[in-house]
């Protein structure tokens, strides 16, 4: 079972390399660019499990380990 | 394109392949020639020269020819060193190519049982004041550089960064790892003892860098943009277990002999220990442990994937070494045993895919070359430059802050910020100086290092250059109140094929070679680094040199920053109209042409004596050496550590320009406190070298006299913020 | 008095805070592997820098899985003193032992240099020896010291006095200037700066000792708070 | 226009960091675990833009700044 991890600053957390790299894009010519925030894009293979584990599970190791609750949000999807 | 081509051998190199093995060699054992037999392994073009290198002393434990070379410092204890290039991964991708140079040279230290204590690097980019690829290069190695040094917690204490446009295509960066050892510890990369077991330690093998010995050995062309995936990462927290693990593994004593897997992987590794044991060594590659599936022979033994090591342990104890490791969190898995019927044999689980004589494939059964070589006319039409044609500079303040915030004078500390100089708190001189200085812990002694090497200087002129380079570093030991030891050599060249070039290359060999045997500082390691060119241009020569001194009392070390005002400022040596190579003349007049300073070792070897005497005995407050810029940057430099400012007088016969900004060789600044000047005197004047006091430490700012008269003021505020930011604001 | 010294894979500064105690500063001092059971009386545990399991993911984000750390905590929770300095900081942050949480340098480098710190709150295990408002010169060297945390916390945190160190000038982009912080009971501690970088003249520096002579004299008893 | 960018590591380049959080996981009760790949997640707001300009900017920005085409891909989506 295949499954992609979202993991995301939340909005109230400054985001220094995605303000940086939003400046270098408007410098080299994307004046429309307004907003950059970087996440982690986390995949992963959860071997021979059901839907239902790979959530569950999924939901814990984001909860202990792969985000940090204080300053960063997580969602995830299950690929099958 | 025939086999062996595409391996990068000659149809030559192909029929002495067949003469020693009296057959064709298949695919997997082509390529291993290829690799082996690539300059990068092989050192064709380059082994020859080194007979002129003085590579044995008193003091060398061990010289040449092993992972790193070994110097005594006393007390039973050796330093460790080696220096390593990584030029070609630099420039396609800047951070990792530069993490796993860093990586690799560690594991040179290692290997031989020393513990890293120091990294230093060595850097060369184009013209950063052009280009944005340039700033990219740099952040990116700085990055990288500091990425795996700081994670591994090895501190790095100290380097140089010069821009030219030579080096526009084709950066330069070199790393250089400084370890102890004591000298009952000290281990070498031996397979010997039939029926011992190899064994492979750290990271999984993968399809990384594949092809990367022979590519490191062909001139960059758009092509090798292609070979990207070639691309190798650094994992420093694995290489910091490895280590961990490989230090704790040698002092149980069931190692025999212990190799990392550098350029050309398994192959190399297996093919010199080998040899430098009792000559056989048998492997199974389906024994290796691998990242991906469905792995080719070939591919497993020529991968370079990092942070992997080869330890031959003695039969029986293989338990005991799995153990340790495991402890560390990594695997050991036997992957083979030691023979002696000097064949390197390679299995596929019990098929033979592979079986060649070990000594062929190593550097004693490579190919060599001596190449013809021709003096290039810039060199003759350099020499017809006259330093009266220049036009004298108007207003001597304005010219010396352009000095200053030229990218080679200014101040490096963009970049060494970035590196924890700190860790492991033995770094008693830290970067900014002249030298670093560490202290060993347990001793009272402390070593110095530095790298230098002014390539202006070896392009114009490749001997003297090169001699220069290696004086330099000892100058800059001797500041810091180091005995200058002995050196290992990151020599960077053009395609030696090329006879202007190849010209470059011995002489500058010759050069490093005389200066090492009249200093006693021999050369105990290196490394060669050619073909640094691209279609339109070759570097400017760079054989930059690593140099470690030894300090007894580590009390008695010296730094360049002014200390206090009221101290008395003496030039030691003696200033000549020499203009020809300078930054003067490069950074404000943007010439690269002339008759590069002159130097007289057996002179300047006086002087060393003369200012470690005084350190010694306590009587010197700081020491610096002149170089790029001359006298005016020099005392520039001297001020800006502290904001302690100086008024100086120079009297002289040469022009103001001249004076001010010369290279003239074997010169020095120091400072001296009113009451031990006459001390200062006496051991100078015994020694018969050259002095005069300039002036007086006063004030916040710099005052430059020439013959009373005054022509150079300047707030140090003033020139230290724009000697300090200048770099970063090129950044931006 | 004991002090004990964990190390995690990757852990660098160990070796520092173990030499800065015991030759520095005469302490009792032993190395605690991360994967022991049983762990011994500590009066207090030292978290030290480095880039523990490679920082990899996010800084100290699997340090506390180890297996030592569950009687660290507890260790804390009974009121004994917890230091962790610079990825030590990093580690309890994590494990919620403090507030808050340390993300990249705003400069988005690493950053290696002695910087100046104002005491903000002297009546603490680890700042009783120093004045308040003294500054003091530290090191700093890493890449993720921007401490960031929520509103209403930083509040409570200002009310409780928990705010023990600051920069004089802001390397990172912490909020309000933050360089180390303590929990609310006062036992726990974590900071950026290597204070055990700073305990030696033939380092040029001696500052830091302020910080363990205080811990020493709170653990002897000479402490008390006014 | 809001986008998000991914950004990973190519297939043939190995993932330390990817590794080192597999492990972890494993250590701490996810043994069926079997590979962690780490790479980037980025969001952007591209302003007043079509659709198509945002595709083919995005693309640029890839190409140029947002992936180190020598060791990682990219995808993108344009989310209107
Ligand atoms: N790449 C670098 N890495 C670390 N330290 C550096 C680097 N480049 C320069 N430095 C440090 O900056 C100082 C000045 O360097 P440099 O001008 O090359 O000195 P010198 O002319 O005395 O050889 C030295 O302390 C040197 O170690
Ligand atoms: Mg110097």
């Amino acid at each position: 079972m295949k499954a992609k991890v979202y993991v995301t600053l939340k909005k109230s957390i400054a985001d220094p390399q995605g303000n940086a790299i939003g400046k270098a894009l408007n410098k080299i010519g994307y004046d429309n660019v307004e907003d950059v925030r970087i996440g982690k894009l986390i995949e992963t293979e959860l071997g021979e499990v059901t839907k239902e584990t790979a959530e569950k599970q999924l939901k814990e190791m984001c909860e202990k380990l792969l985000a940090n609750t204080v300053i960063e949000q997580y969602s995830f999807e299950v690929l099958g | 394109m025939s086999n062996y081509q595409a391996v990068g051998l000659t149809r030559e190199e192909y029929m002495k392949i067949i003469d020693y093995i009296g057959r064709e060699p298949n695919l997997l054992e082509l390529n291993m020639y290829g690799v082996m037999w690539s300059e990068h392994c092989s050192y064709k073009h380059s082994r020859p020269l080194f007979k002129h290198f003085p590579t044995s002393g008193e003091k060398v434990l061990q010289g040449p020819g092993e992972n790193a070379g070994i110097v005594d410092i006393g007390d039973n204890l050796a330093i460790v060193m080696k220096i390593e290039s990584h030029n070609h991964p630099s420039a396609i991708e800047p951070y990792q190519g530069a993490a796993t140079g860093v990586g690799g040279i560690i594991r040179d230290i290692f290997a031989m049982g020393a513990r890293p204590i120091a990294l230093l690097n060595s850097l060369r980019f184009g013209e950063i004041e052009k280009y944005d690829r340039v700033k990219y290069l740099l952040e990116g190695v700085v990055e990288g550089i500091a990425g795996y040094g700081n994670c591994i917690g090895i501190p790095t204490v100290g380097g140089e960064v010069y821009f030219n446009k030579s080096y526009n295509g084709n950066p330069l960066v070199n790393a250089m790892c400084v370890g102890v050892i004591e000298h009952d510890k000290i281990h070498r990369g031996n397979a010997s003892g039939v029926g011992n077991s190899i064994m492979y330690v750290g990271a999984a093998t993968g399809r990384d860098g594949i092809g990367g010995a022979s590519f490191a050995s062909v001139e960059l062309t758009e092509e090798s943009e292609e070979k990207r995936s070639a691309v190798q990462v650094g994992d420093p927290f694995m290489e910091k277990l490895l280590l961990e693990a490989c230090l704790e593994l040698l002092d149980t004593g069931s190692i025999i002999g212990i190799q990392d897997l550098g350029a050309a992987g398994l192959t190399s590794a297996c093919c010199e220990t080998a040899t430098r044991g009792e000559g056989g060594m048998e492997i199974d590659v389906l024994k290796v442990p691998r990242r991906e599936k469905g792995m080719l022979p070939v591919e497993v033994m020529i991968s370079e994937s990092q942070e992997r090591m080869l330890v031959i342990v003695e039969k029986g104890r293989e338990e005991e070494v799995e153990k340790i490791v495991e402890k560390w969190g990594l695997h050991a898995v036997v992957i083979g045993k030691v023979t002696d019927n000097g064949r390197l044999v390679v299995k596929e689980g019990d098929g033979i895919v592979a079986d060649l004589p070990a000594e062929s494939l190593d550097s004693s059964g490579a190919p060599k070359y001596y190449r013809d070589y021709e003096i290039p006319d810039y060199y003759r039409e350099a020499k017809k430059f006259r330093p009266e044609d220049i036009t004298e500079p108007k207003n001597y303040n304005d010219t010396l802050t352009s000095l200053l915030k030229s990218p080679n004078i200014a101040s490096k500390e963009w970049i060494y910020r970035q590196y924890d100089h700190m860790v492991r708190t033995n770094t008693v001189i830290k970067p900014g100086s002249d030298a670093a200085v560490l202290r060993i812990r347990g001793t009272k002694k402390a070593i110095a290092l530095t790298t230098d090497c002014n390539s202006r200087y070896c392009y114009l002129d490749p001997r003297e250059g090169s001699k220069i380079a290696v004086l330099e570093a000892a100058r800059n030991i001797i500041c810091s109140g180091g005995r200058p030891l002995a050196i290992t050599d990151g020599l960077n060249f053009g395609n030696p094929e090329k006879p202007d070039r190849y010209w470059q290359f011995r002489e500058s060999i010759i050069g490093i070679s005389e200066a090492c045997r009249e200093l006693d500082t021999p050369v105990i390691s290196g490394n060669v680094s050619f073909y640094n060119e691209t279609d339109t241009q070759a570097i400017y020569p760079t054989p930059i040199i690593g140099m470690v001194g030894v300090i007894d009392d580590v009390e008695k070390t010296c730094s360049m920053d002014f200390k206090a005002v009221g101290d008395i400022i003496l030039q030691i040596g003696e200033t000549k109209p020499e203009i020809g190579g300078s930054e003067y003349l490069s950074a404000i007049h943007n010439m690269e042409t002339g008759e590069i300073p002159f130097v007289n070792i057996a002179r300047e070897i006086k002087a060393h004596k003369a200012i470690l005497e005084s350190i010694d005995r306590g009587l010197l407050e700081s020491a610096h050496d002149i170089s790029e810029g001359g006298i005016a940057v020099g005392l520039a430099e001297c001020c800006m550590g502290k904001g302690i400012g100086a008024r100086v007088n120079l009297e002289t016969s040469l022009r103001s320009d001249f004076e001010l900004f010369s290279e003239s060789q074997s010169r020095f600044l120091v400072a001296i406190k009113p009451e031990n000047l006459q001390k200062v005197i006496d051991i100078f004047t015994e020694f018969k070298v050259p002095f005069k006091p300039v002036g007086e430490t006063s004030g916040d700012s710099l005052n430059i006299n020439i013959n009373n008269k005054e022509i150079i003021n300047l707030p140090i505020t003033k020139m230290e913020a724009l000697w300090r930011g200048a770099i970063e604001c090129l950044i931006q | 008095m004991k002090f004990g010294i964990v190390v995690f894979p990757g852990s660098n500064c160990d070796i520092d805070c173990y030499h800065a105690l015991r030759d520095s500063l005469n302490q009792d001092v032993d190395y605690i592997w991360h994967d022991t059971e049983g762990l011994k009386e500590y009066d207090c545990i030292i978290l030290p820098g480095g880039f523990s399991y490679g920082d990899y993911l996010r800084c100290g984000a699997v340090a506390p899985f180890s297996k030592v750390m569950d009687e660290i905590r507890v260790h804390a929770e009974k009121g004994k003193l917890l230091v962790g300095i610079c990825n030590g900081f990093q580690i309890l942050t994590e494990m919620g032992l403090l507030p808050g949480a340390l993300v990249r340098n705003k400069n988005l480098k690493f950053i290696c240099n002695t910087v100046p710190l104002k005491v903000e709150n002297i009546d603490t295990p680890f700042t009783n020896r120093c004045d308040l408002g003294q500054v003091i010169n530290i090191p700093i060297a890493h890449g993720e010291g921007n401490y960031v945390v929520e509103k209403d916390e930083l509040a409570k945190m200002k009310e409780n006095r928990q705010i023990l160190f600051t920069y004089q000038e802001n390397p990172n982009g912490s909020v309000l200037d933050i360089a180390g912080i303590c929990n609310e009971g006062k036992n726990v501690l974590g900071m950026m700066p290597h204070p055990e970088r700073a305990c030696e003249e033939l380092l040029g520096n001696r500052e830091g000792r302020l910080v363990f002579e205080s811990i020493i004299s709170f653990l002897e008893g000479g402490w008390k708070s006014e």
